[in-house]
């Protein structure tokens, strides 16, 4: 009874406010996907954040267990599905290390370029919902109309947009056809005055860096313990890039830089997406220029019977590290599949580094992590 | 670019005699459970693993056993710590002290896999809905095949 | 062409008092003088619906509505059949009267500002002697309305929405006012024909440019569009006080946002461009003319830049454009005295 | 200058609102797809011995084949249909097929109102054809 009468007792100097709490989801125009943040606000500002996901949960690794592994590469390109080529990449390139086949050239080379169109692709995609997330419907439908044009290629390479199932254990299923490279080369003279117009119209805008500057910063030392990885880490200042850091593939042969931004706030986590769109600009066309001929496919047999054991391997996808652990038993099916997925790692720090905004910057902060349902749910 | 990893495994395994050994594949080490957590503390603090790369567990047919990765930044190296959990009841220390990331990974493993973690600020289901029963990624949740 | 509504006005008059005794006819005058208005804001707003989704889509390289008749024009006449569709939902727990009213009174001012507009030569329904302050104390009350529907609806987003709606317009109520005081000042009276007469040789625009500077900002942000949406923010409020609003309920809203658009655009013209006077061309259509002039101004502010945060926006207001909006018209002063 | 950059912007979007669109009419104009696209299934029912390769290779279980033996115990097709509502469109079966049965169509306009619409069958021997192939033995 006292406890009741005590909280009546009415305080002059704090006027007894309450902090209303909010649903930001599961269906909200800004949450990328089926994602619900319950906030706890105080008038505008926010004081807690809880996470709520699992809505997309497909269940991607038991459902690994039951197919064998050539079977399970259509499903790698439902994670990241803004990033199908990667993932691709990843589990192909996790299973020829278990199995130690050897990739012919030109496989690497076709890999190469279309972990890097895929790369642009997938950071168009973050430019273009950032852009939107802070009403500039422009700069979304800009992106977007680029964007297009690298769909088109995967099209012509191997039939589907965005599901590309395009890759193989030991090198991709078909090599590219006559008219890709000329396209190629077409975009990647065009894409520089692409992000010369996203730099015009977004990153330039006076309102756009007033709203992201200083928002939500993420210190190095937070985003390393929180396992953020990726252009988020980047953007707090760690040049860690897995393509410099431990290559992967043919990376070594290229020569790109990897761009850094110092203080970590929402703006450079949006900047630092368009000057990594430009060195990956600089990626393909070395690779367009030194394009070797040859098979696409290495000697590998029908039915994949990898040698006992497990694996882990990793590549920088466009969200962090993707990373896949495969246990094998000797048979065709995989004994255990896990899918490190870096959207997953990134949405922990959210709720960290968005307390004491308000709603407006929990979008634009939301945003600037750039985190895919699909990959986070699995 | 990446440091030799022998020698960390080795001054790993002097450092914790009887509770650390290698393991069968190079830059692998199995570490009894109970030791877990200082062996963590050890590679985090001295030698230089200040991320946790990759958590999960694999539900092998006589244990569980508990699989973490773990990278130095900004050179890469990476060491796989494996640590066997008994299938009754598996249970092991949680490492949200050392690194922030295992939370929401260990909440995911608890979810699919059933793994106790002590220590755990709030161990609940992340991915599942909260009243669901069971733990699908156990080979014994069978699934139930369509027609 | 020039005086062809004034004499079909002159027309009518003679009708009316023909037929009706005593003081009706200036009655039945006022009243055909109200349904020209309705009449006038209901035809701009269905052509501005269409309009603002092509010149959009022109801005973001795609075509806009053409499906729906010729080049897309009956797009409108398409969303309002299909508002008129929608079931009329109220929450069960919204303050039931307070929704409903809400829905109607938010058009009463947009209605009532265009009272005061000259849109041709003599073509002015009531010359008030006071016709910028009364625009203004109407264009003051449309608030309330949007307030009555953020708390209404007992939905939280919309709550926040009715908060940012009086933070905004109340907020920039006042450098509107200011900025109008220096073209006040300068015509020496509040009387819009007045004013209009003022601008004989040398448009307003032309002497207080910073005044209509303010004013454009202002403008925008009492219509809670481009940079100033913050209400109805599709990305953070899903649609701020409105919700829960479906069907006519929701036209309505949507009427009023751009009735009062053309009403801002039409003082703008009046006070700044000379009002209803050009070359050539016949004053009332100078007059639609320099309105969708300015119009075209609003969306292409909208169309481009992203929306403004909510403290930038009051700092902006309190801090940059009130100190501004009061500078300006004590230059205004000092310049008279001079000249 | 603090507009500057706004300035630059409004600048961007007057360019392109006098710009051309890009955008495609799609019921009147057909886009243009690669040779390659990933559009309906299809199948050379002479080339088929019904083996089934693409059954097993299917992630999804979407292949469903009827066959029947006949004479010189040879299997012969019978029927062919796919459950599309749970196809990947991966291509595995295509590229499976022993015998190029199987091969991609252009279209892509595969919607339908209802669920049993979604099992599109590629072949379906006559009545007569069955017994005539199963009566011989």
């Amino acid at each position: 009874m006292e406890k009741a009468m005590e909280r009546e007792v009415f305080r002059a100097d704090s006027p007894r406010t309450e902090t209303i709490t909010m649903n930001m989801g599961p269906q909200h125009p800004s949450t990328h996907g089926v994602y619900r943040a319950v906030l706890t606000m105080d008038g505008e500002e926010i004081t807690h954040i809880e996470n709520h996901v699992g809505y997309l949960h497909r269940g991607i690794e038991k459902l690994a267990e039951t197919r064998t592994f050539t079977q399970f590469m259509p499903y790698t390109d439902r994670l990241d599905y803004l990033g199908a080529m990667l993932n691709n990449l990843g589990y192909a390139q996790t299973m020829e290390k278990l199995m130690g086949v050897e990739v012919p050239e030109r496989a690497e080379y076709i890999r190469i370029i279309m972990a890097e169109l895929q790369r642009i692709a997938s950071h168009l995609i973050f430019v273009a919902s950032y852009a939107i997330d802070l009403s500039s419907t422009t700069g979304w439908m800009y992106c977007m109309r680029d964007r297009e044009r690298i769909l088109d290629l995967f099209d012509m390479v191997c039939g589907s947009r965005l599901t590309t199932n395009y890759m193989r254990i030991g090198g991709v299923a078909e090599d590219v056809p006559p008219g890709f490279l000329p396209e190629l080369q077409r975009l990647i003279n065009d894409l520089p005055a692409c992000f010369d117009e996203y730099d015009g119209l977004i990153s330039g805008n006076e309102i756009l860096q007033k709203r992201s500057i200083g928002v939500a910063p993420m210190s190095a030392e937070t985003a390393i313990a929180y396992g953020v990885t990726g252009p988020n880490l980047r953007a707090s200042g760690v040049a860690f890039d897995l393509r410099k850091a431990a290559p992967y593939g043919i990376y070594d042969r290229f020569d790109f830089e990897i761009p850094t931004c110092a203080n970590g706030d929402t703006y450079d986590r949006y900047y630092i997406r368009i000057l990594e769109m430009r060195q990956s600009v600089r990626i393909l066309q070395q690779a367009v220029d030194s394009f070797p001929e040859g098979p696409v496919m290495a000697k590998v047999p029908k039915v994949i019977r990898p040698p006992k054991g497990d694996v882990y391997h990793q590549i920088e996808g466009t969200k962090g590290i993707l990373g896949f652990y495969v246990v094998s038993d000797g048979t065709s099916k995989p004994y255990r599949l896990h899918i490190h997925s870096p959207s997953f790692v990134n949405l922990g720090v959210f709720p960290e580094i968005a307390r004491g905004g308000n709603i407006q910057d929990a979008v634009a902060t939301l945003a600037s992590i750039d985190i895919v349902l699909g990959e986070v749910d699995r | 670019m990446a440091k030799e990893i022998q020698p960390i495994i080795e001054k790993l395994v002097q450092s914790f005699p009887g509770q650390v050994e290698a393991g069968e594949t190079a830059g692998q080490v199995m570490v009894a459970a109970s030791a877990l957590l200082p062996v963590m503390e050890k590679a985090k603090g001295e030698l230089g693993f200040n991320m946790l790369a990759d958590l999960t567990a694999v539900d092998y047919p006589e244990n569980f056993e508990m699989v973490y990765h773990l990278m130095a930044i900004p050179d890469a190296t990476m060491l796989k710590v494996k640590v066997k959990l008994d299938k009754g009841s598996p249970r092991v220390a949680s490492l949200v002290g050392l690194w922030p990331a295992a939370d929401v990974q260990e909440r995911e493993t608890y979810d699919l896999m059933g793994i106790f973690f002590e220590g755990h600020p709030n161990l609940k289901r992340i991915l599942c809905p909260e009243d669901f029963q069971g733990h699908p990624l156990r080979k014994d949740y069978i699934l139930k095949t369509r027609s | 062409m020039e005086n062809l509504f004034v004499n079909l006005e002159a027309s009518l008059n003679r009708f009316l008092t023909a037929t009706l005794p005593g003081s009706l006819p200036n009655l039945a005058m006022a009243l055909a003088s109200v349904v020209v208005i309705l009449l006038f804001v209901l035809t701009n707003v269905v052509w501005l619906v269409y309009m603002e989704r092509k010149v959009a889509a022109y801005m973001q390289d795609r075509l806009g509505p053409n499906r729906v008749g010729p080049r897309g024009l009956l797009q409108t006449v398409a969303d309002v059949l299909k508002l008129l569709g929608k079931e009329d939902i109220v929450p069960v727990a919204a303050d039931k009267w307070v929704f409903k009213i809400a829905a109607v009174t938010v058009l009463i001012p947009t209605i009532m500002l265009f009272a005061v507009i000259p849109f041709g030569n003599n073509l002015i329904s009531i010359d008030l002697n006071i016709g910028v302050f009364y625009f203004v104390a109407i264009s003051s009350t449309a608030t309330i309305s949007f307030l009555m529907a953020g708390w209404a609806s007992n939905n939280k987003y919309s709550l926040l929405g009715g908060m940012r709606v009086v933070a905004q317009m109340i907020a920039y109520e006042i450098p509107l006012v200011f900025s109008l005081l220096g073209v006040v000042m300068l015509a020496g009276s509040l009387k819009m024909s007045d004013i209009v007469a003022a601008q004989k040789d040398v448009w307003f625009i032309v002497l207080q440019p910073v005044a209509f500077l303010i004013y454009f900002i202002a403008g925008t942000a009492e219509l809670n569009r481009g940079p100033f949406d913050l209400p109805e923010a599709e990305q953070e409020l899903i649609a701020g006080p409105f919700t829960e609003y479906s069907g006519f309920r929701y036209a309505m809203f949507f009427l009023a946002e751009y009735g009062n658009m053309v009403a801002i655009s039409a003082l703008a013209v009046t006070l700044f461009l000379g009002g209803p006077s050009g070359p050539w061309l016949p004053s009332w259509m100078w007059f639609v003319i320099k309105v969708y002039v300015m119009i075209f101004l609003f969306m292409w502010l909208k169309w481009t830049l992203p929306r403004i945060r909510l403290d930038h926006m009051m700092q902006f207001n309190w801090k940059f454009l009130l100190p501004l909006s009061l500078a300006n018209i004590l230059l205004t002063g000092i310049a008279i005295k001079l000249f | 200058m603090y507009g500057q950059g706004l300035v630059k912007g409004l600048s961007i979007t007057l360019k392109h609102f006098f710009g051309r669109a890009v955008t495609e009419q799609y019921p009147e104009q057909k886009p243009v797809l690669s040779p390659r696209f990933h559009g309906m299934l299809a199948l050379d029912a002479v080339r088929c011995n019904a083996c089934g390769t693409c059954a097993n290779w299917c992630p999804n279980g979407v292949i469903q084949i009827e066959s029947v033996r006949d004479a010189n115990k040879k299997r012969v097709l019978t029927g062919y249909a796919l459950d599309m509502q749970y196809c990947l469109f991966c291509g595995l079966c295509v590229e499976s097929c022993p015998q190029n049965a199987l091969s991609w169509t252009q279209d892509f306009e595969l919607a339908c109102y209802h669920r049993e619409d979604t099992l599109h069958k590629l072949y379906q021997a006559e009545v007569s054809q069955v017994e005539a192939a199963s009566g011989s033995e």
